[in-house]
């Protein structure tokens, strides 16, 4: 059976390149990077090699990078430690109401410590206002936390601009890049922002590693309390093979980009355009045409995600959805519901994200195989049932 | 490992009993596609028993399997044993549910219930004409 | 140049085995572990194949099992979550004086956030006295941390006696077993702690990858907010490869921990006998015979330990240092002074600590090697020269 | 990467001018052993040169470079050059030292300063006996 992985958004395969960057670090090279002798330089070395190549694929200095254990990691890092290490000045956070939760469950956190949290919202194709944020700064904002890409309906937001706003007000801001940076262009200083995360797994690095941007001169708290690797800033024996494979994709996504970017939009725009087409009653979410490369994302009327997700599994097709069912947590997605779409409409949702492993035949497929599980789905439905004979009168 | 056990999958993959019975001798409702699962049941009864079971599911993998089990546990029952369909037998009979999907099973014996209650209302209005 | 590794306290080397248990994971099976198509199947059955192997290694329950990032991670994660997820009966924290920093600095965080620190001291051998520890409980008590052995003096702590004592008094108990599990036998039952902390890297599996044991019941708060993976008690996409490291790492201690410990034993104790006798002037540090069975630490007189490490190391020998100028933070090794030693003994710190690479000839060589270098430091040592001169009357 | 340039290693590994020198014209000592680093310099004063200098020192590789290279700096020097040695120009010539490490720099240049004050001050007492 043909294979074809469309959830490049839950996490990309790992490069043979990047792997074998890696290699030699579960192998001979294995001191520990704080180590004095030979053993801990060779470590070192291919860290701070690492460190350069982050630094470089988002326009940053060196030391500026922080390396984590996940873009998840990096998330909590920024959002509790900027708003701690500035709580003296007041304790008022600026949110998305989109944000991923690693975003959304810190500042949640926060809350339980006394500060107020904000949430901004978001049109109907999920994209911030800046106005909006600028409305809610107050004096006592400490921090403001918007996504530079929404990972489940891929729209692109406009951090330049709420940069814009918050730098004038020296209101540190914090953007989470994870969907982003690797995928598409990122540079630091022409964004203006203070802090911005990343993570490895999406842009087909290792699992188990991120990196938090911190601007110089910007005070933190650290979340892992420990030791004086990192700078102090970041505790623990780091992670050394997922560091330089981290690195060596960062690398190859700023070579790459531009081809990568090129090969994956003529495909998210067939699925755009076809998918609703062929199938009938699709909605597309997030926004039309600022949105990540690789991503396409619909809600399917009359029918359930998880079940959809299964079918096209047993069509060895790997996607992703928001529906309640597929949350584990058994709620409707927090960014479906932000942007206005009714429960019953999110329930429908289905994610497909290309990788650069895909291919046009693989689009095909998709497009193949998809008509038929949805009307198998759809005949099962007695919430089509009831759209036919009301609407159709019958059929 | 899959979330769900093979006879999860079997049932899901070839649902049994899907569909409306025209001129139904019982209809059951439960859930709500708003929180994500939705399940009729038509029930058609001769003799006490359940002559014929279909239904029409909106929802995961975990409700379209479980309405399918319960439909085929409850074809041929009586409408006393029928009742007896609890959540924990279905669930067992699918080998195992993952915990948070088990409200999917309760839905399915519930509209099952429904299905008869509303049979058995009917029957009461009707004067017990047939049966 | 022969080479000899005698770090392992820092990090172990990965074993083949391991790596090659790891390397599936770096290619072909790459899923998300919480997607719900094959390729997450694949990643999520490997990963509870592993929290299997880790429970088993320590007496466990799988699902009792929470992966981390780090040893530093699974501390911070203990000391902090586990005191705020009590703090409504009290902000009363017990630890003692030679706690590694990541469980050290995540306490004095608690302090920050108002709550009281108690440190209980430790003998000359680095030894915590139960009854110091029942001393310091109070009705407000919410926590208490103690280390099982000590990474830097070797030292193993009576756990069990201590829990006896919290557990009568219903205080949660966590041990940070990072440098003793995998080693010797731990078992969490038998122990009766509450909460255990280990890492992969300590035994011959990755860096990158730490657990925290917690006893069924036990509330925590998270450290990484987010999704729900882990059961909800720490969030982010999880380090599958390292995972699946750290579970045969686990299997293959366990399968392999008596004869390994046969290994060790007697070279660790050829080091900590004829060091002394050949270098003179030299104090074994830590516990006798209490300690850690590839564990051999000293402070030698006259000299400072980071010019022991690098003229060793440019012998092909790898060893650490407790020594201030080790530490990067410039500060005398706070173990050392805990014990009672003079700071100017503690300067000349030296870790030698064997893994089961290690061979007889290893011993050798470091026994030959060392008393040439300890005594050309000597010689240029200002310290050394007012030695002889006040004590042997000149040379 | 090693955390030592090259030159310091060099310094480190072979230092120049260890030892004492018997009958020095001056000593200086900096530093204490508690805070992990302490230097003693010994120098040999002729024309109001720097005829000889020589160290003892306790302390890290960074110390021992440090005192090597100081000594070497400042042998042949007039005492108002050897003065003039700072931390800054003995990092420079050793190419750079770690950050947390510039300290030590400190102390070279410093227990040699001693030393110098230590001459002077005793060519002070002794009313200029000697040049
Ligand atoms: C926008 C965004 N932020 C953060 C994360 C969290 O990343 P991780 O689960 O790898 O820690 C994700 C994951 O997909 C994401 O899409
Ligand atoms: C006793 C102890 N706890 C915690 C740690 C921290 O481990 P890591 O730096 O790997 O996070 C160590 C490290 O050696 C240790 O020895």
């Amino acid at each position: 059976m043909r294979e074809v992985y469309l959830d490049n958004a839950a996490t990309t395969p790992l490069l043979p390149e990047v792997r074998e960057a890696m290699i030699p670090y579960l192998g001979d090279v294995f001191g520990n990077p704080s180590s004095l002798h030979d053993w801990g330089d060779g470590s070192r070395e291919a860290m701070e090699t690492a460190r350069d190549q982050v630094a470089q694929l988002i326009g940053a200095d060196s030391d500026e990078i922080i390396f984590t254990g996940s873009g998840t990691e990096s998330n909590n890092f920024a959002v509790k430690g900027l708003a701690l290490a500035q709580q003296s000045k007041g304790k008022h956070v600026v949110v998305s109401a989109i944000e991923h939760f690693s975003v959304l469950h810190s500042a949640k956190t926060l809350g339980k410590w006394g500060f107020e949290v904000d949430e901004v919202p978001v049109d109907k194709y999920g994209v911030v206002d800046p106005e909006e944020v600028r409305k809610r700064l107050r004096k006592d904002t400490v921090l403001v936390s918007i996504m530079h890409a929404n990972g489940e309906v891929g729209t692109i937001e406009p951090i330049k601009e709420i940069a814009g706003i918050t730098s004038k007000l020296k209101v540190p801001f914090h953007t989470d890049a994870v969907a982003k940076a690797g995928t598409i262009p990122v540079d630091v200083r022409e964004l203006g922002v203070d802090a911005l995360s990343l993570a490895g797994n999406q842009f087909y690095g290792p699992k188990g590693v991120g990196a938090l941007w911190l601007r110089k001169g910007v005070r933190i708290m650290p979340l892992l309390d420990g030791g004086i690797q990192e700078g102090g800033r970041r505790a623990g024996t780091e992670n050394v093979p997922a560091i330089v494979g981290l690195g060596k994709a960062a690398e190859l996504a700023k070579t790459d980009m531009e081809s990568r970017v090129k090969r994956l939009t003529p495909l998210r725009d067939r699925l755009l355009k076809e998918l609703p087409r062929k199938v009938g009653h699709v909605v597309v979410t997030g926004h039309p045409q600022n949105r990540l490369p690789g991503h396409a994302s619909f809600c399917v009327e009359f029918i359930e995600g998880e079940a959809m997700l299964m079918l096209l599994n047993s069509k060895g097709i790997a996607v992703s959805s928001g529906s309640a069912c597929t949350s584990r947590a058994l709620k409707a997605s927090h960014v479906l519901i932000a942007m206005g779409l009714p429960h019953e409409l999110a329930q429908g949702s289905i994610l497909l994200t290309l990788g650069i492993g895909n291919t046009p035949e693989d689009v095909d497929y998709v497009l193949e195989v998809m008509p038929p599980i949805v009307d198998r789905l759809r005949q099962m439905s007695p919430l089509y049932a009831k759209f036919t004979k009301t609407v159709k009168g019958g059929k | 490992m899959p979330i769900y056990s093979e006879k999860v999958m079997d049932h899901f993959m070839n649902p049994r009993n899907v569909g409306e019975i025209e001129n139904p001798d019982g209809i059951g409702e439960e859930g709500n596609p708003v929180c994500g699962d939705m399940m009729t049941f038509y029930i058609k009864v001769k003799d006490n028993r359940l002559e014929d079971v279909k239904f029409k599911t909106f929802g995961c993998g975990a409700a379209i399997a479980v309405s399918s089990m319960v439909s085929e546990m409850a074809k041929g029952k009586t409408l006393e044993e029928a009742k007896k369909i609890t959540p924990r037998l279905v669930a067992d009979e699918l080998e195992g549910l993952p915990k948070n999907k088990f409200h999917c099973s309760n839905l399915g014996a519930q509209a099952l219930n429904k299905a008869i209650d509303d049979y058995l209302k009917k029957q009461q209005k009707e004067g017990g004409k047939q049966s």
